[in-house]
Formats: structure tokens, C-alpha cells, sequence
């Protein structure tokens, strides 16, 4: 079985739908040529030309709202915002103008832009370029947010996202860019607010995003050895929540582990363990919940610092061993 | 040179632009009214004494053109050919209006006639106005987008970037900067260090240039250049209409920042009285008929207020509804 | 005793502060003559001239970057952003640079400023000059976030902010500006960091922000009618979070409503809520948590649908009544 | 008319520069080598090649003076008198290092130098630098300030919003354009449609000028004379150094964008090489005092890779300090 990586997978999803749909194209910065700051677009610009591999200057304002307005009146955009972290200047188009379009407009009109880019820490390229900052655009009515852990769903979700007429965004974490799996050639979708349960178990659940899908895969297999099944659940997507799956998988368990990369304080983490606790989940809660987050701190350069900074595996298998002391309730 | 004279058009087309001027100035008259009363709420700019840069520079669109308004953009609606039942539907709030009662005066949009909406984010159509224009260009539809903005506006970093990136991309958009003399309180006089604001296209190595946007057949020149320019795939330019506001900012407004003499020589500077005179001398038509124009226009704004007190008001289950698309 | 609004408590706070300290200054648009879009700088220009009440372009990049370097490098500028909506212009500088730069400098340098900006719905002035934005400012190492519900509560608490020596994002509510109460005519600080109980009651917490404040005590009001004792815990500063005044009301009262205006989804009402569920105050919980905020929707114009978007004092009521049906444990 | 040549100018004074423009290169080629290595981590922005517009700028000024500088910031750093053992041990994530380790090399800051920082954020520094020069005319600290650059940071809306607001207020700061002829792999040519940035001033109303970015004197009396311009409370400046910078954009640039031929053309424009030849044709110093300046440079750099591995690692326990300010 054909295994490629995350930055394939990404670049396939891409390249299959401009080949099937005239009204998808790209705009960001560094994508001709260059082929991206992290190579998601390498080669394309030679397949598909200029026009549609659309190469801009440094101007987040610009790019994000000229998707917004191509958005608008018939094409389907996809920007890649070379960072993360320079949301920041994109923000009012996202939040005052693509976010809001349709609601403001009484219905009218709609705005199909897919925005990718790269988060997250563990590079070295410290505070300005390492941010994960998901829970600003979740807060936000009308926005959707993907937030794919492996190679196989980012394909498909980033499929449903182009084919959405809403504005999505799209997370890609730096540090899956280069991780490989199987991912089926041919095109498929995977719906927006369908949870996936990474690995199933039934004594606690790790509910994790992005990259903390694998510390927690790796936390189970650690725990596996000292007869602990751990339950790993990735929401997938933040916007639309698959509170379902979250909610069956805490009744089943009885014991939660909300783990992001972002930083703690205010991270959509919250927003999951409230939306347990005020659930018929909460009375099958047999533990505490216990959320991880990185620390309250501007990501520092030196990398032992750095990675001190997120959540790591031993961190969840720990936690993973209080919760589980905790005795199980009969329901 | 000047192609659009009293002369030179066609008599009707004259004579609907006269008609536009006057429901522009009656509509918002009218809005302000009802705000005082307290019949509508939130808050509202109006464009009355700024009538001509938007109804000059609609005139010389085809239909299929399109523009991008601002807060102050009731005038600019109404010269790309809205409803005013709808508009002032959507000024009471109600079901009937153009965003279902839950846009209100600053995110009007009537995109069937090419208006992608108002905008309460000073500065928020410059991005949206060039991706409009980038869809013309990639799919070849040959429209030209219509840029407006306020002094004000030229301000906002988003101005540099888009004029920029229309530049680059040869996208066919005309950037109007609607020149009242204020951005809110701010003069334009202190808040740049230019003269004219159409200077800037240099930066960006597109034409720039200056129009008196009280003068409707100066502006229908300036513009209809420009959309040519756009249309014929050369790209970008940037039209300085010079204007002024009559009435304050928004509904409080002591206007502390400008004296009475000042607006009262603007206020002789009026736009619908220069175009008047004009039509008058050239003889093209009655004062008679003028009259019954103007009179048209005020009687389609009262029952603009009428067809919006009938309207219901939305449902409290629309609420949830339209944010999402299917 | 001297009763005065929101609003002159604010403008008095910065007055004073003015008077005496000569490196405190204030820009933003139409801050001059004009007096601020809700007359907050009235009669300031006058008395301070225009090198200290700068009125600026509309620029909200600038402005906020302006500030960050002037703070840099010795004044103490308050930034007026018109409306809190537009935050969405300044984020780069407040999150990329003034947040940042002591972390990134390791230790060197301070930002000490202010940003106040008028939030919340209420005024019919619809989806972009309506939101309550504050979750992604809360979200964010190196700010601090006040969001005062009171006139007197507002001149402490801005004194503390202007007093502070990093970024302080002050949020005031519209709809708060008019109200009026006793207010100390001379100088005070209230500590960042320090909740206030509004309202003491053994029955339920309502922990409420900002305007919320003010329906939570309504709401307290119409119980106490039915012989239930509200307690309603003002956090006043997001950032830092008084944790300890609000476990312990809980641990007092065992049942908890969480309340704000900004939207609920992603808001943060769930970091309160999980801050909660984690703390030893967890086994003290009676009923399950509710949790309010506005409903998942740009805020619409219309006066009816404004409303119904944001938790009303009778949403708050109901669930208090519900949750005082939880039988309280012995602990 | 030039003031800073090699016959005017304080012995001293040039060969003090001289050394400044080899240990910038030195620096940066050591960095470049332990990039590769593997001993350096993250990212970071080289600017070989690029030595005289840093050296020039900072040449003529006060020591009170400020700057702001940019990701590719380490010339700037050693110009403004930073000292480079504490510059290598932050890029090896040392506590010694200007940062602590917690910076790296798009943070560097060096404070008493006046130096107010790298900023990996491109157009970050524009209000930041406005900021510091607000603060230098409203408490009359005489100080100017440089801001430092790239062609491609020209394009985001930070430079229009902050040139403008300096422009107004009559800020003493001088906007020092980098045009290295590219932004990362975006040719200058496409990514923006005037051939100088420096006309760019023209929008503010303020001066603009372009220099030969490799040639030392010419970026010194260029500066220079905005310096003094903004000292005497004349306002801003825009000067735009053309120049072009070796290596990649970062550490895995394959360079598609450009041609080996105009890498090889521009090299041969080397900035230290033109500084020499004029110092020798003048024979202010022998051929044998440049060299031993260029080993003495070499050395420093050498020494400060010594430093850098001798110093400790960061404590865990620092993770949490230094976020807020007592
Ligand atoms: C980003 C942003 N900043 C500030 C405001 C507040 N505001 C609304 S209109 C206005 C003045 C705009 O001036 P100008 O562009 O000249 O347009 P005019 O009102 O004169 O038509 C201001 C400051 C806003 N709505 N959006
Ligand atoms: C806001 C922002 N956008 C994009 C980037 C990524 N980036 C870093 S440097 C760079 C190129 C900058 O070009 P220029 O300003 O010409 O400076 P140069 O690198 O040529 O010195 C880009 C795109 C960034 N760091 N910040
Ligand atoms: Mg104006
Ligand atoms: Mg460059």
C-alpha cells in the first residue's frame, strides 16, 4: 500500500481538485516556484501555471481579503498564510468580513475559501512562528476549522474543505509535515464534524488535537503495557464539534484527558471540557478531567525550553495513571 | 476632454441620473429624520451633499459591473440601482428588507445588481473589491469593479496592499476615494501630508487622478476613463472625488471639527443644484419636468417608509439561521 | 455621596493619571475634539492639548504598533480603539510584538500600555462593531485583560492597568457607559488579579463578566423573591484570573453558572468552567455546571434578534432555579 | 555632494568599518556553516552581502540613537555595537546569549545599544520604530531612529500606516529599504510595478532617495543627511539601499527564483571588496592593515563560537519566567 506523507497527501488534495475544478486556485506567498515555505506546493506551479499557483506579495491583508472577495463572486480560493502565527494581519478579513458575509447579508451570498497554514511549536523558530492559535477562529460564527493529525485525513478533510461553501481553516502542523502512512490515490472526502477514534479502549479517553493525537497514541502504548486501554479520540475538526463521539466515548470511559498544543489559558480545551461536563456525560465522570495545554509563555527559541513548553506523552501517560486510580463507577 | 456633457447624452439617461441624485438626497433626509424620532436605531451615515461621485460614477458602469461600498454607502446603492423600499426595509429592521433585518444601513448588499455590500471595517472593500475583480479576470466575465472608499480610508494599511496587488495583477478595479474633507473628525489635511489623495497611485505605478465630485460630469469622465482602462485589461487606477459631507458623521455629532462657514460654502457647492443649472441652461429640459423628477424621487422614499412600517418584523427563529451555507 | 457614570470614571482615571505623570498619553481616532466615538476624551484635548491627546488617521496598525514602541522605550501611551471590534487590525501588534518582546528578549524591556476599547452588543450596530473578542486576547502570554462592570470599578481597575508595566487590554461595555454609581473622587488602584463578590448568597455562583454582571444581579434579585440566596462573582480581570475568590464561592455554594456575552462557543466561560472541574472545588459540585454566552452567530441588527442572541437575566434566573433543584450533598 | 569619502573621513573611523563589514560576514558565513552542521537550529536570515547598507546607516549615528531591525538582523545588530559573543551564544540557545536562549536569532535585541530588535514579523517594525521616535520628540530626547526594511516588507500595509502617521506628526525616524531585489523568492519587479520603493515617500509627502546600497559613503551621506534632516525635527525620511543578499532566503532555499548568472554579477559588486579597493587607492592604509583588521574580525567571530559552547544551556526553571514585567 502506497504510503506518502502529510505534505503529499496536502498537495494531492490540492492538485486533484484544480485538476477538476476551474474555480479553485492558490494564493500565498512563496507557493511558485518555491513550491511553499514547508514544499506543500512544490511542482504545481508547473503543472497548473501562474495564474491559478498565484504568487503574492508579502501582504496578508491583501491576500486573505482578495480571497474573500473571489470567494464572494464565483471562484473557490485557497490561501496558504505562509505561518500561522501572521493571522494576525489577516484577521478582519476572516473575522469582520468572511466569517460574517452571508449573516449580515440576510442569507445572501456565500464565501468558499479554504485557508491553510502551518502551526505549531518544535522547530526552533520561536515565538513569532510557533504559535497554535486555533481557539481564536473556533470562537468565530461562521468560520469552520480542521485540524487533520495525519496524512490520510488531511487529504479528505482538506477535499470537504474546498468543497465547502463556507470559510474553513485549515491547520497543518510543521511537525506532520513529514510523516507518512497510507493515503488512497483517488479523491475522497472526509466530512467536516466527524470525530475519528484513533485507537479505542475503554478506561480513560484522550481527546486530542493535531499533533497531541500522536503523544496520546504514544501514552496509550505505554499504557497498554501496564494493562491500561486508552481510548484516543481526534475531534478532527473543531468547527462543526463532533460532541457525539466525544460524549459516547467519556460515558464509555469514565475518565478524561483533553490535550492541545495550545496554550492552556483560554485554548479551545475548554471549550471541550465544558461541553463534557454540561453533557449527560457528566455524570458517568469517574475522575476529575484534566486538560493540557502549553505553558503561559511567548514559545522560547532554546529547544529543550521549547519543547518543555507543549505537552508531551509522558505528560498524558501520567496523567492517564492518576485518572485510571480513580475507581470506576457502576452505571 | 470631456464626453459626458449635458449636450452630448442621451436625454433619459440625463434625466434618471437627476432622478438619482434626489432619491439619494430624499432617502437619507428621510433616515435621518426617522432617527432623531428614534424609529430607527444603531447608528447610520449619510451621504447628502455627496450625491454625485456615486451617481457619476455608477452611470457609466453596464450592468454586469460591480462595486464595493462603505458605511457610508446608502447613495452608492441607490445609484447601482437598489430597491429603496428594500434599503429602508432594512433600515427599520424589518423581514422585507435587503439582509432580512440582521445587516441594518451598514452591510447592505444587493448582489443581484452588483453591489458585494457596505462595510462597517473602514477600509474592509479595498481586498474584497480586487478578489471581485481577480474573478473577472480569471474567468474572463469582463466586468470592472468600482472601488469606493473616504479620505479616511486611504489611511488603512489595507489600502497599500490591495492597490498593490490590483496593480501587480492588472485586476480591472477602480479605486474612488470619496474625499470629504474628514474621516469622522479627522481632517484630511492632518491625517496625510498631501495634497491629493490620487497621488498615491504612484506608488503603486497606476493613474491617479483628481475629480470635483460635485461636478456628476466631471466624475462620469474621471471614472468612465478609468473603467475603460480596467475593462480593456491595463488594470488599475485611483480617482480622488473631491466632496463634502453636509451632515455630521454619524447621528451624534457636534461637529466641533469644522466650522459653519465651511459647510455652508460646501452646502452652495451643492451637486444637484450645479447639475440642475446645467440642464436648465442647455435648455433640455422644463423646470417642470425637473420638478416632477424631484417630486418622484421624495414620493418613492415616503413609500419606501410606508412599505417598511407594513413589513414584519423577522422571526425570532431566523436568529440561528444563514450563517452557514449549504 | 458623589455618583458619576462610566464613562467620567474613566475619563477621570486617565485625567488623573495624566496630571501626574507626564509620560502617560493617549492616541486613537477622533479622540480630540471630537471627544472619542463615546465621549470618553471629552473635554481632555482641552485641558491636555494635542501632544497628549493625539488624535491619529484611521490606522489601527499603526496606532498600536506606535504605542508598542513608544512604551518601549519609556512613555506610557493608551491606546483608544474605537471599537473592540477592530482589534482585528492592531492583533499582529498586541499578540506578535507586545506580548512578546520582554519573553523574546529574555527579560529585557517592558511594554507598558494600555488598549481600551468599548465592546459588547446592545446598540444596534450589528455584526462588526458588536463583539466581545476578549477570549482571544485572554488566550494570549504576556497580556492582561481587565473587563471592568462597574464606574467605580472601571477608575481602579484603569489605574492598576496604566500603573502596570506590560500590555493591559481594557475592555469597556457600551451599554455600561451610562450607568452611574458612587465613585471616590481621589485616586485608587484595584489590584489586577482580584475578583470581586458582587453579591454574597450560599444557594449558587453565578460567575459573571462584564455587563453580565449586571443581569446575573438582577436575576439574584428576582431568587431572593423565592427564597434562594445568588452569590455573583465579578472576575473583573480575565487575565490574571482570581481562581481562589471563585472556587471558593463554589466550594460555598456547590452549583455554578458561568455567564458572558461574547459568544459561548470557544468563549471564556470554558476556561472558568474547566478551571473548576480541575480544582479541588470539583468534589463540591452539586449540579452540573451551566455555562452562558451569545449564541453562535454574527450579532444581527434587528433590536429583537439582537437581544435573543446574548443570555438574558431570565436565562439566567431559569438556570438557577434549575440548578438550586439539585439536592446539596453534605460535605 | 559627498561628505563621507575616504580622503574626508577620520582614520580611525574607517577602519573601524571596515572591521564592522568583515565581522558581519564573518558572522554570518560561521552561522551559515553551523546551520549546516546542524549546531544551529530553527531558522535564520543571512545577510552576506548586504554588509555596507547596515554599516553605513548605523555609521552616522549618535550613540543615543535607535534602530529597529528585521529577521535578517544580525548585520544591523553588529553595526549598532552589539557584541557578537553574546549574539552566537543566543543563536546556540545559550543563557548567555542576548536572550537568554529564548529569542534566537529573529529576536536579538540589544536595548543599550539602541538597538530595539530583530523582528521576525516582516513589517513588524515599521509603528514600532514611529513608536520609539514619538517617544524621542514628545520627552526631546533628541534621538533618531532607522528603521531597517526589506523590499518585500514595502508591500504589507504596516509600512503605508506607519510612514504616514511619522509623516503627520514629524517623527524623527529614517525608513531604511533593504531592496535586496527579492522578498524571500518574490522578485521585487513583480511584486511591486515602480521601479525604486523609494517613491513610495511621495504618499507621505516626505523625501526619498535612493543610494547604491554596496557603497558604504554613499548609504553614510545618504543617512546621514535624513538623520539630520529628522534631528532638526524635519520628519521622516525614506531611503531605499540597493543591494542583494548571497545566500539563500533561509536555510533550504534551492533559489529557483533567480539565476546563478545574477548571483555572480552581484557578488562581484561586493560591498567590502569596493570599501577596500577605496581605501587602498587612497593608500590611507597599507594592503597589510586591512588584512590584519579581516583576521582580527575572523577571530572574533571564532571566539565567539567559543563562548557560545562554553556557555550553559538554560535552566528548565527560566521556562516560565521573563513573560511579564514586575
Ligand atoms: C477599521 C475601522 N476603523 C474605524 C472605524 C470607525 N469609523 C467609521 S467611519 C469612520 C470615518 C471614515 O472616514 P472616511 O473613510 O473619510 O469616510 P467618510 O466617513 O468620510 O465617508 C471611522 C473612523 C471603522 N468603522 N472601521
Ligand atoms: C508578516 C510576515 N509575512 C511573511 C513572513 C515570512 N517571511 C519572512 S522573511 C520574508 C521575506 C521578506 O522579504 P524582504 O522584506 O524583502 O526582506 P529580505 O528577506 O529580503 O531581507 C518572508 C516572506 C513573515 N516572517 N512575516
Ligand atoms: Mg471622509
Ligand atoms: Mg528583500
Amino acid at each position: 500500500m502506497r504510503e506518502i506523507t502529510f505534505v503529499e497527501a496536502v498537495r494531492e488534495a490540492l492538485s486533484q481538485e484544480m485538476r477538476q475544478n476551474e474555480d479553485v486556485f492558490m494564493l500565498g506567498e512563496d507557493i511558485g516556484v518555491y513550491g511553499g515555505a514547508f514544499g506543500v506546493s512544490r511542482g504545481m506551479i508547473e503543472e497548473f501555471g501562474k495564474e491559478r499557483i498565484r504568487n503574492t506579495p508579502i501582504s496578508e491583508a491583501a491576500i486573505s481579503g482578495a480571497a474573500v472577495g473571489a470567494a464572494l463572486t464565483g471562484m473557490r480560493p485557497i490561501v496558504e498564510l505562509q505561518f500561522s502565527d501572521f493571522i494576525t494581519i489577516a484577521m478582519d478579513n476572516l473575522v469582520n468580513q468572511a466569517a460574517k458575509i452571508r449573516y449580515m447579508y440576510g442569507g445572501k451570498g456565500s464565501v468558499p475559501m479554504v485557508l491553510r497554514t502551518p502551526a505549531g511549536s518544535g522547530t526552533g523558530a520561536a515565538a513569532q512562528h510557533s504559535q497554535s492559535l486555533e481557539a481564536w477562529v473556533a470562537h468565530v460564527p461562521g468560520l469552520k476549522v480542521v485540524q487533520p493529525s495525519t496524512a490520510s485525513d488531511a487529504k479528505g478533510l482538506l477535499k470537504a474543505a474546498i468543497d465547502d461553501n463556507n470559510p474553513v481553516i485549515f491547520y497543518e502542523h510543521k511537525l506532520l509535515y513529514k510523516t507518512s502512512e497510507h493515503v488512497p490515490e483517488e479523491q475522497y472526502s472526509i466530512p467536516l464534524g466527524q470525530a475519528d477514534v484513533k485507537r479505542s479502549g475503554k478506561d480513560v479517553s484522550i481527546i486530542a488535537t493535531g499533533i497531541m493525537v500522536h503523544r496520546a497514541l504514544e501514552a496509550a502504548e505505554e499504557l497498554e503495557k501496564e494493562g491500561v486501554e486508552v481510548e484516543v479520540v481526534d475531534p478532527r475538526t473543531l468547527v462543526p464539534l463532533d460532541t457525539e463521539t466525544i460524549i459516547n466515548s467519556v460515558k464509555k470511559t469514565g475518565r478524561v484527558i483533553i490535550a492541545h498544543e495550545a496554550v492552556k489559558r483560554g485554548g479551545f480545551g475548554g471549550e471541550i471540557a465544558s461541553t463534557i461536563v454540561e453533557s449527560e456525560a457528566f455524570d458517568f465522570l469517574d475522575a476529575p478531567i484534566k486538560r493540557f495545554g502549553a505553558a503561559s509563555v511567548p514559545i522560547p527559541y532554546n529547544p529543550t525550553l521549547e519543547k518543555a513548553t507543549v505537552p508531551s506523552a509522558d505528560d498524558l501517560s501520567a496523567a492517564a495513571r492518576e485518572v485510571v486510580s480513580y475507581a470506576k463507577q457502576e452505571v | 476632454m470631456s464626453n459626458y456633457t449635458v449636450e452630448s447624452m442621451d436625454r433619459e439617461k440625463l434625466l434618471d441620473l437627476y432622478h438619482q441624485m434626489w432619491l439619494i438626497r430624499f432617502f437619507d433626509e428621510k433616515v435621518d429624520e426617522f432617527f432623531a424620532k428614534g424609529e430607527i436605531h444603531g447608528t447610520t451615515h449619510l451621504a447628502v451633499g455627496q450625491e454625485a461621485s456615486a451617481v457619476g460614477s455608477c452611470a457609466v458602469l453596464e450592468p454586469k459591473d460591480k462595486i464595493t461600498s462603505t458605511h457610508r454607502g446608502h447613495g452608492h446603492c441607490i445609484a447601482k440601482g437598489a430597491d429603496v423600499n428594500l434599503m429602508m426595509a432594512e433600515l427599520f429592521g424589518r423581514e422585507t428588507g435587503y439582509c432580512k433585518g440582521k445587516g441594518g444601513s451598514m452591510h447592505i448588499a444587493d448582489l443581484e445588481q452588483g453591489n458585494l455590500g457596505a462595510n462597517g471595517i473602514v477600509g474592509g472593500g479595498f481586498a474584497i473589491a480586487a478578489g471581485a475583480a481577480l474573478t473577472s479576470s480569471m474567468k474572463n466575465e469582463g466586468y470592472v469593479v468600482l472601488c469606493f472608499f473616504g479620505d479616511g480610508a486611504s489611511n488603512e494599511g489595507s489600502f497599500h496592499e490591495a492597490l498593490n496587488l490590483a496593480s501587480i495583477w492588472d485586476l480591472p478595479v477602480v479605486f474612488i476615494c470619496e474625499n470629504n474633507q474628514y474621516g469622522m473628525s479627522g481632517p484630511v489635511k492632518e491625517m496625510t501630508n498631501i495634497e491629493h489623495i490620487a497621488v498615491r497611485a504612484d506608488s503603486y505605478g497606476i493613474p491617479g487622478s483628481v475629480a470635483d465630485g460635485n461636478d456628476v460630469f466631471e466624475v462620469m469622465d474621471k471614472v468612465d476613463e478609468a473603467v475603460r482602462y480596467a475593462r480593456e485589461g491595463n488594470g488599475p487606477s485611483l480617482i480622488e472625488c473631491k466632496t463634502y459631507r453636509w451632515k455630521g458623521h454619524s447621528k451624534s455629532d457636534a461637529k466641533k471639527y469644522r466650522t459653519r462657514e465651511e459647510e455652508k460654502e460646501w452646502r452652495e457647492n451643492d451637486p444637484i443644484k450645479r447639475m440642475r443649472e446645467q440642464m436648465i441652461q442647455s435648455s433640455i429640459c422644463t423646470e417642470e419636468e425637473l420638478k416632477s423628477i424631484k417630486e418622484r424621487a421624495k414620493k418613492a422614499v415616503e413609500d419606501s417608509v410606508t412599505f417598511s412600517k407594513e413589513s414584519p418584523e423577522p422571526s425570532l427563529s431566523t436568529l440561528l439561521e444563514d450563517v452557514y451555507a449549504d
